[in-house]
C-alpha cells in the first residue's frame, strides 16, 4: 500500500465516481479489492439462501422418491435444456464484457453487455413460455391445484411448490441481474471513452456467473430426475 | 497486499475454451440422463457434471484462478459450509430409517 | 494535529479542564454538522453506531416491557391480568424483539461500527453507504415487527415452530416475520462491512496476531453472520409463502416434514447465539487487558477459540431437537458435538482469569461489569452442558430450565459486557465521563437481581415446570414469585444507566483522550474523535495491549515516586512505510 | 408436592437421569467456584496500589493451555458416553412393553388402550410393567412429558413417535404438554395414575363394560374399518386365490407386521407402524417387489384414529396361522 498520507478533506463527497479512490481508501488497488471480497462475501449469502432451498429439495425428493418422478414428467425438458443453453452463453459473453472492460475497448464491452442482456431476455421468455404452460394444466399450488394421477396428487402439489419456489426465485434474480446489466450498458454508451475503472462491470459479471451456477444445479435436479 | 494479480487480464481463448467445455458437459448430463443407471448413481453423476460445470465457471468466468488467495477463502467457504449443512442434516434422515442397531440395548 | 498521543493522566487526578477539546484543529464528529439531514444521511460510521445506539435502546426497552408483563403474569397459577391469547403475544414479543431486535445486532451495530475503524485505524468502514443501509433496513424491520405487535401481535413463540405458524396461528406471524427477514439483511450487511474492513483496511503494520482481541470477535461474528443469516432468512420466507400460497412446504400432508423446518431454523438459530455472545467476549478482552494492565494471557488461544466457535457453533444445532423426532443417532453425534464447542468458551474464561495475574487491578465500573460477566457467563455456559448431555436434555428441554439457562448465557453474558463495554469507551464515544460511583452501584444491584430472577428457574425446570406456560400448577408459584423479585431488582438496575448516562451528556466531567491509559488506535485520537478519525495513517510497531511499563510505574507512582507516562503503541516518528 | 431439588422418581430411568443431573451439579458450582475463588483472590492481590512483585509478568503459555482444554474435553466426554449410554436405553423399547396409543389434539392427549379403552388427559397404567407409547398428532407439534418419568417426546402430525418407560411407583403424577401449541398450551396437562396390577386389571374391566361407553376393541373395530373399505378385495386371503388377475392384486397382510418386506430397487424395510400408515397414507412411496404401484391413497379420508385401529387389526392377522414363509 503506498503510504503517502492523503491530505484529509473533511466532507465525505456527496457522489463517489467509480473512478476515483474514495476517501476511507488508500489508493485504488485496495479499493478494487475490498469491492470484489465484499462481492464474494454477498455471493456466500446467496449461496447459503439458494443451498437452503436446494437442502429442502433434496430431503423431499428422498422422502417422495415415487411422487417426484411421476410429476418431474409434466416439466419439458427441451425448454430446460435451452434455457441452460441460453445462460450459459450469456455467461460466457458475460466474461467477454468484463474482459473487454480491463483492455477498455468499450465498443466490444458494449456489444457483449447487449448480447447478455438480451440472453437474459430470452431466458426469461422460455421461463414464461414454460410457466404459462404449467398454469394451462393447472399445475400451480396456489389455488386450484388439478394433477391427473389422484395418487400422488398431493406430493405432487410439494413439487410443484417447489419447482415453482426455486425457478421462480431463480428468475428474479435474473431480473434483478438484467437491471444491473442494463446500468452498466446505459453507463458505457454515455461515456465517451471506456472508464480505467472495470469493477461495476466485474461485480456485476460476478453476480451474473453466480445466478447462472444456480441454474447449473437446478437444472439437473429438478428436470432430470432418475429413474 | 501489494500488487496482487487482480488486474491480470485473462485472454479470450480460455473463456472460449471453458465455454465449450461446459457445452459438453451440457450435453454429457443430459446423455446420462437417459441411461438406466438406478437412482442413486445418476442422481450422484448428475450432481458431479452440475459441480464440474461450476467449478469451471467459478475458476475461469469469475477469475478466482488467478484472485489473490483471500478471495480463493472466500469463495470455497460459501460451498464448503454447503457441504456441513447438507452432509449433517441428510445424516438425520438415513439414521432414521435405521431403526435399530443390535448391541445397542 | 500529530498522531501522538497526550500525556495522559492517569484516573482519578486532577480532572481535565475543558482546554483539551480548545487547541484541537477539526471539531468532532459529534458537532460536525447540527442539522437532522447531516444526522439521518450520514455516512460516518461513529453517526450511524450513534443512531443505533439510540434505536436499539428503545427497542431494548420494549422487550423489557414485555418481559415485565410476563413476570408479573407469573405472579399467581391462574393469571389474573392476561387471557392466554395476549401471554402468548407478550412472551413471543419479547423473544422476537431481544433477539431479532437487541441482542443481535447490540454489540456489533454499536459499539462495532464505532471502533472497529478506529481499532483498524481506518478513516471509516470499507462501504459507508451499505453501512447506512443497514441502519434503516434494521429500523423497518424493526418498524415493521412493532406495528405487528400493535395490530394484534404474534403468538407462536420466536421460534415460529410449524405448523402452528403456518397453518394454525391466526396472528400477525406474515408481517412478523417480514419485519425479521428485512432485519436480517441489516446484519448481513454490518457482517459484509466489517470483514472487508478487518481484511483489507488495516493500518500498515497492523498484522493479524496485533490486531486487539475485540477484532477477532467481530471477524468472527461477520463470518457467522454472512453463513447464518440467509438460511433462515429463506426458512421464514417459506412459512410465509406456506400461508399466503399454501404451498405445503412443511406440512406433512402435502409429503412435507415439520422437523425439517426445525432443522433449517436451528442451523441459523444456535450459530445466532454465538453472534450474540462473541462480540462480548471481544468487549470483556479488551477491558480486563485495560483495567488488569497487563495483555490477555494466551492471545493466540483466546483469538483462535473466536474463530473455532464460530466453526464449531454451526455443526452442534441439533441439540435444541433431541426429543423433537429426530433419529436416536443424529441425536449422539450432535451431543457430542456440544461438548465439543463448550470447550473454546471454557479457554477463554480460563484465559481471562489468569490475565488479572501479576497485573495491577483497578475495579472501575466497566472492570465490576466484567466479574459481572464472568460470573453468571460461567454459571450459563456450564449449565448448558445439561442441555448437551442427552439423557437429562431428555427431562430439562422444553422446561424452565432451559430458559434460565440461556437468560445466564445472554442476559448475565452479553448485557453484562455490552455495559461494560458501554462504560469503558462512553469517553471516546460522547467525550464525557460517565459518574463512576453510581455505575458501580447498577453492576452490584444488575449481578444480584440477575441470580434472584433465574436461580429459581433452574430449580423450577428440574421439577417440570415447562416453558411458556400461562396457568402453572400452584406448587410453582413461590419460585415464580421469587423470580418476580428478582426481575423488578434487575429493572432497576437496566434503567440505572439510562438515567446517569443521558445526564452525563450534559453534566458528566470531559474526558480527556485517554482517560484509562489505555492501548488502542481508537485511544490515540481525541474523543470524541473528529470525522475522519486519523489524519494521517497510523503506523503499527508493537504489539497490542502494551500495559507492562504502566503496571510497575502506577504502582511505584502509588507511593509519589513518578507520575506515569504511557509509551504510545505508535511509533510518531516512523509515519508512513512501506506496508 | 415434590420439591424442586429432589423431584419424585418414579420411573426405573428417573435415577439415572438425576445421578448424570447432580454430577452435572457438582461439575457447574465446582468450576464456578473455582475459577470465581481464583478470579477474586487474583484481583484482591494485585489490585493496583498493593505491593506486590509484578516482575517478569507471564503472557502465554502452552502446558497451561492444553491443560485446560483436554481436561474439561475428558470429563465432558464421559458425560457424554454415559448420557449417551443412557438415552440409547430410553429410546429403544423392549418387545414385551404394554402397547398404549396417544393422540395429541389441540388442548387435550386422548389415550387409547389395547382393547378399546378410551381415557382423555388422564392415562391409568400398572406398575412395575414396561409401557411403550405411540403417540401422532392430529394438528400442531405437541409434546407428551411426564417429569416424574424423566420421559418426553414430541408428538409429531404425519409420523409415529415413540416413547416408553417402567413406572416404579404408585401414585397420581402430572403430565404435561411442553411444545408451544397455541392459545390453551398450558391447560393441555393431565394425569397418570400408576396402580397396582390387580388393581388395573379391574379397572380396564370396569371401563370396558362401562354401560355408556361401547367400546370395542380396537382390533375388532380395525377388523370392521377394514370391512367396509373393502381393503379385502385386494389384501383380503380369498383375493390370492380369486377371479382378480395378479397385476391387480394387493399382497397378503397376513403376518406382515415385523417381518422384513423386500421394495422393489433391492431394499429391505421392518413393517413396523410407521410403515403400516405410510402403505396407507402414501402407498406408492415403498412398493413391494412383485406389486404394482395400483393403490389409491388413502390421505384425508381416514382419521388418525382409525388408521390406528386399522393397524391394531392388521398386527393381529397371521397371529393364528404360522408366519408366511420368506418371501
Amino acid at each position: 500500500m503506498s503510504a503517502v498520507s492523503r491530505s484529509s478533506h473533511l466532507s465525505q463527497p456527496s457522489h463517489v465516481a467509480f473512478d476515483e479512490v474514495s476517501h476511507q481508501f488508500e489508493d485504488i488497488e485496495q479499493q478494487r479489492e475490498a469491492y470484489v471480497v465484499g462481492m464474494w462475501a454477498f455471493l456466500v449469502t446467496e449461496i447459503m439462501f439458494f443451498g437452503a432451498v436446494f437442502l429442502i429439495y433434496t430431503v423431499y425428493r428422498t422422502l417422495n422418491h415415487a411422487a417426484f418422478y411421476e410429476a418431474h414428467k409434466q416439466l419439458d425438458i427441451g425448454l430446460g435444456t435451452l434455457n441452460t443453453f441460453i445462460l450459459l452463453t450469456s455467461s460466457l459473453t458475460m466474461a467477454l464484457a468484463v474482459h473487454w472492460a480491463q483492455v477498455r475497448n468499450r465498443r466490444a464491452q458494449i456489444m457483449a453487455l447487449t448480447s447478455t442482456l438480451g440472453l437474459a431476455g430470452a431466458f426469461i421468455v422460455v421461463k414464461a413460455i414454460e410457466y404459462s404452460h404449467k398454469f394451462a394444466h393447472h399445475l400451480f399450488p396456489g389455488g386450484n391445484f388439478v394433477y391427473p394421477d389422484a395418487s400422488i396428487a398431493d406430493q405432487a402439489r410439494l413439487f410443484f411448490s417447489l419447482y415453482f419456489g426455486a425457478t421462480g426465485l431463480h428468475a428474479l434474480h435474473v431480473v434483478v441481474g438484467m437491471l444491473v446489466i442494463g446500468a452498466m450498458l446505459t453507463r458505457a454508451l454515455r461515456d465517451r471513452d471506456a472508464r480505467a475503472d472495470y469493477i461495476p462491470v466485474e461485480m456485476t459479471g460476478l453476480y451474473w456467473h453466480f445466478v447462472d451456477i444456480v441454474w447449473i444445479f437446478l437444472f439437473p435436479l429438478l428436470y432430470l430426475i432418475p429413474r | 497486499m501489494h500488487g496482487s494479480q487482480h488486474s491480470h487480464v485473462i485472454p479470450i481463448a480460455v473463456y472460449l475454451r471453458s465455454f465449450v467445455a461446459l457445452m459438453a458437459l451440457l450435453v454429457l448430463t443430459i446423455a446420462a440422463s437417459h441411461v438406466p443407471l438406478g437412482t442413486g448413481v445418476s442422481s450422484a453423476l448428475a450432481f458431479t457434471i452440475a459441480l464440474i460445470k461450476a467449478v469451471i465457471v467459478v475458476l475461469y468466468f469469475m477469475h478466482v484462478r488467478y484472485g489473490t488467495r483471500l478471495v480463493w477463502v472466500w469463495s470455497a467457504v460459501g460451498f464448503f459450509w454447503l457441504i456441513i449443512m447438507f452432509a449433517i442434516t441428510l445424516s438425520d434422515y438415513v439414521f432414521r430409517s435405521i431403526v435399530r442397531v443390535q448391541g445397542w440395548q | 494535529m500529530s498522531a501522538h498521543s497526550e500525556a495522559g493522566t492517569p484516573v482519578g487526578a486532577s480532572p481535565e479542564t475543558s482546554a483539551v477539546s480548545s487547541h484541537r484543529s477539526e471539531p468532532s464528529y459529534l458537532s460536525a454538522g447540527h442539522t437532522l439531514r447531516s444526522w439521518l444521511f450520514t455516512l460516518d460510521h461513529k453517526r450511524i453506531a450513534i443512531l443505533y445506539l439510540i434505536t436499539i435502546s428503545a427497542f431494548f426497552v420494549v422487550g423489557g416491557l414485555a418481559a415485565g408483563a410476563v413476570r408479573v403474569e407469573l405472579i399467581s397459577p391462574r393469571g389474573t391480568f392476561m387471557s392466554n391469547e395476549v401471554y402468548n403475544r407478550m412472551f413471543t414479543l419479547h423473544g422476537v424483539v431481544m433477539i431479532f431486535f437487541f441482542l443481535i445486532p447490540a454489540i456489533p451495530a454499536i459499539l462495532g461500527n464505532f471502533l472497529v475503524p478506529l481499532m483498524v485505524g481506518a478513516r471509516d468502514l470499507a462501504f459507508p453507504r451499505l453501512n447506512l443501509l443497514s441502519y434503516y433496513l434494521y429500523l423497518a424491520g424493526g418498524l415493521l415487527a412493532l406495528t405487528a405487535a400493535v395490530t394484534g401481535g404474534v403468538d407462536t413463540g420466536w421460534t415460529f415452530y410449524t405448523p402452528y405458524s403456518t397453518f394454525y396461528s391466526s396472528s400477525q406471524v406474515t408481517m412478523t416475520i417480514a419485519g425479521a427477514f428485512i432485519a436480517g439483511f441489516s446484519s448481513i450487511a454490518t457482517g459484509i462491512n466489517f470483514i472487508v474492513t478487518i481484511h483489507k483496511m488495516r493500518a500498515p503494520g497492523l498484522t493479524w496476531f496485533r490486531l486487539p482481541l475485540f477484532i477477532w470477535a467481530h471477524y468472527a461474528t461477520s463470518i457467522i453472520i454472512v453463513l447464518g443469516t440467509p438460511v433462515v432468512a429463506i426458512t421464514l420466507l417459506l412459512v410465509v409463502a406456506e400461508r399466503v400460497f399454501h404451498i405445503g412446504v412443511f406440512d406433512p400432508r402435502y409429503g412435507g416434514d415439520p422437523v425439517l423446518f426445525q432443522h433449517l431454523f436451528w442451523f441459523y438459530s444456535h450459530p445466532a447465539v454465538y453472534i450474540m455472545i462473541l462480540p462480548a467476549m471481544g468487549v470483556i478482552s479488551e477491558v480486563i487487558a485495560c483495567f488488569a494492565r497487563k495483555r490477555v494471557f494466551g492471545y493466540h488461544f483466546v483469538a483462535g477459540s473466536s474463530l473455532a466457535i464460530a466453526v464449531l457453533g454451526f455443526l452442534v444445532w441439533g441439540h435444541h431437537m433431541f426429543v423433537s423426532g429426530q433419529s436416536m443417532y443424529a441425536g449422539m453425534v450432535f451431543s457430542f458435538l456440544s461438548f465439543l464447542v463448550a470447550i473454546p468458551s471454557a479457554v477463554k474464561v480460563f484465559n481471562w482469569t489468569a490475565t488479572i495475574y501479576k497485573g495491577s487491578v483497578s475495579f472501575d465500573a466497566p472492570m465490576l461489569f466484567v466479574f459481572c460477566f464472568i460470573g453468571l457467563f460461567l454459571i450459563g455456559g456450564l449449565t448448558g452442558l445439561f442441555l448437551a448431555s442427552l439423557a437429562t436434555d431428555v427431562h430439562l428441554t422444553h422446561t424452565y430450565f432451559v430458559v434460565a439457562h440461556f437468560h445466564y448465557v445472554m442476559v448475565g453474558g452479553a448485557i453484562s459486557a455490552y455495559f461494560a463495554g458501554l462504560h469503558f469507551w462512553w469517553p471516546k464515544i460522547t467525550g464525557r465521563m460517565y459518574p463512576e460511583v453510581i455505575a458501580r452501584i447498577t453492576a452490584v444491584i444488575l449481578f444480584m437481581g440477575f441470580h434472584l430472577t433465574f436461580l429459581p428457574q433452574f430449580l423450577m425446570g428440574f421439577a417440570g415446570m415447562p416453558r411458556r406456560y400461562h396457568y402453572y400448577p400452584p406448587e410453582f408459584q413461590t419460585l415464580h414469585v421469587m423470580s418476580t423479585a428478582g426481575a423488578t431488582v434487575m429493572a432497576i438496575a437496566y434503567l440505572l444507566p439510562v438515567i446517569y448516562l443521558v445526564w452525563s451528556l450534559k453534566y458528566g466531567r470531559v474526558a480527556s483522550a485517554n482517560p484509562w491509559n489505555a492501548t488502542g488506535l481508537e485511544w490515540q485520537i481525541p474523543s470524541p474523535p473528529p470525522t475522519h478519525n486519523f489524519d494521517e495513517v497510523p503506523v503499527v510497531t508493537g504489539e497490542p495491549y502494551d500495559y507492562e511499563h504502566l503496571a510497575l510505574s502506577e504502582n511505584e507512582e502509588a507511593d509519589g515516586t513518578r507520575a506515569a507516562v504511557p509509551r504510545p503503541q505508535l511509533d510518531p516518528a516512523a509515519r508512513g512505510g512501506a506496508a | 408436592m415434590n420439591n424442586p431439588v429432589f423431584p419424585e422418581q418414579a420411573s426405573s430411568f428417573a435415577v439415572e437421569v438425576d445421578a448424570i443431573y447432580y454430577l452435572l451439579w457438582a461439575l457447574t458450582i465446582g468450576f464456578s467456584l473455582l475459577v470465581m475463588a481464583v478470579l477474586i483472590f487474583l484481583a484482591y492481590r494485585y489490585r493496583r496500589g498493593a505491593r506486590v512483585d509484578r516482575s517478569k509478568p507471564v503472557h502465554s503459555d502452552l502446558r497451561v493451555e492444553l491443560l485446560w482444554s483436554v481436561v474439561p474435553l475428558i470429563i465432558g466426554l464421559c458425560v457424554f458416553a454415559w448420557s449417551a449410554h443412557l438415552y440409547a436405553r430410553t429410546r429403544i423399547p423392549p418387545d414385551d412393553a404394554m402397547e398404549i396409543y396417544v393422540i395429541g389434539k389441540r388442548w387435550m392427549w386422548q389415550m387409547q388402550h389395547g382393547n378399546g379403552v378410551r381415557e382423555n388427559a388422564e392415562l391409568h397404567i400398572p406398575v412395575n410393567r414396561n409401557i411403550k407409547l405411540t403417540m401422532i398428532s392430529q394438528d400442531v407439534i405437541h409434546s407428551f412429558y411426564v417429569p416424574a418419568f424423566r420421559v418426553k417426546h414430541d408428538v409429531v402430525p404425519g409420523t409415529y413417535t415413540r416413547l416408553w418407560f417402567r413406572p416404579t411407583k404408585t401414585g397420581r403424577y402430572r403430565l404435561y404438554c411442553s411444545q408451544y401449541c397455541g392459545t390453551q398450551h398450558s391447560q393441555m396437562d393431565g394425569w397418570v395414575t400408576v396402580m397396582e396390577p390387580e388393581a388395573f386389571e379391574r379397572w380396564l374391566e370396569a371401563e370396558g363394560n362401562e354401560a355408556n361407553v361401547k367400546t370395542v376393541g380396537l382390533a375388532d373395530a380395525g377388523k370392521q374399518l377394514f370391512d367396509q373399505m373393502a381393503c379385502g378385495s385386494c389384501h383380503g386371503s380369498n383375493a390370492q386365490t380369486g377371479s382378480i388377475p395378479a397385476a391387480q392384486r394387493g399382497g397378503s397382510l397376513n403376518g406382515l407386521y415385523g417381518s422384513l418386506v423386500k421394495l422393489k430397487g433391492g431394499r429391505q424395510v421392518k413393517a413396523d407402524e410407521a410403515y403400516l400408515r405410510e402403505s396407507i397414507m402414501r402407498p406408492n412411496e415403498k412398493i413391494v417387489d412383485g406389486y404394482w404401484a395400483i393403490m389409491p391413497s388413502y390421505e384425508g379420508q381416514l382419521t388418525e384414529e382409525q388408521v390406528l385401529q386399522l393397524i391394531a387389526y392388521i398386527k393381529t392377522l397371521g397371529k393364528s396361522e404360522p408366519p408366511r414363509g420368506g418371501q
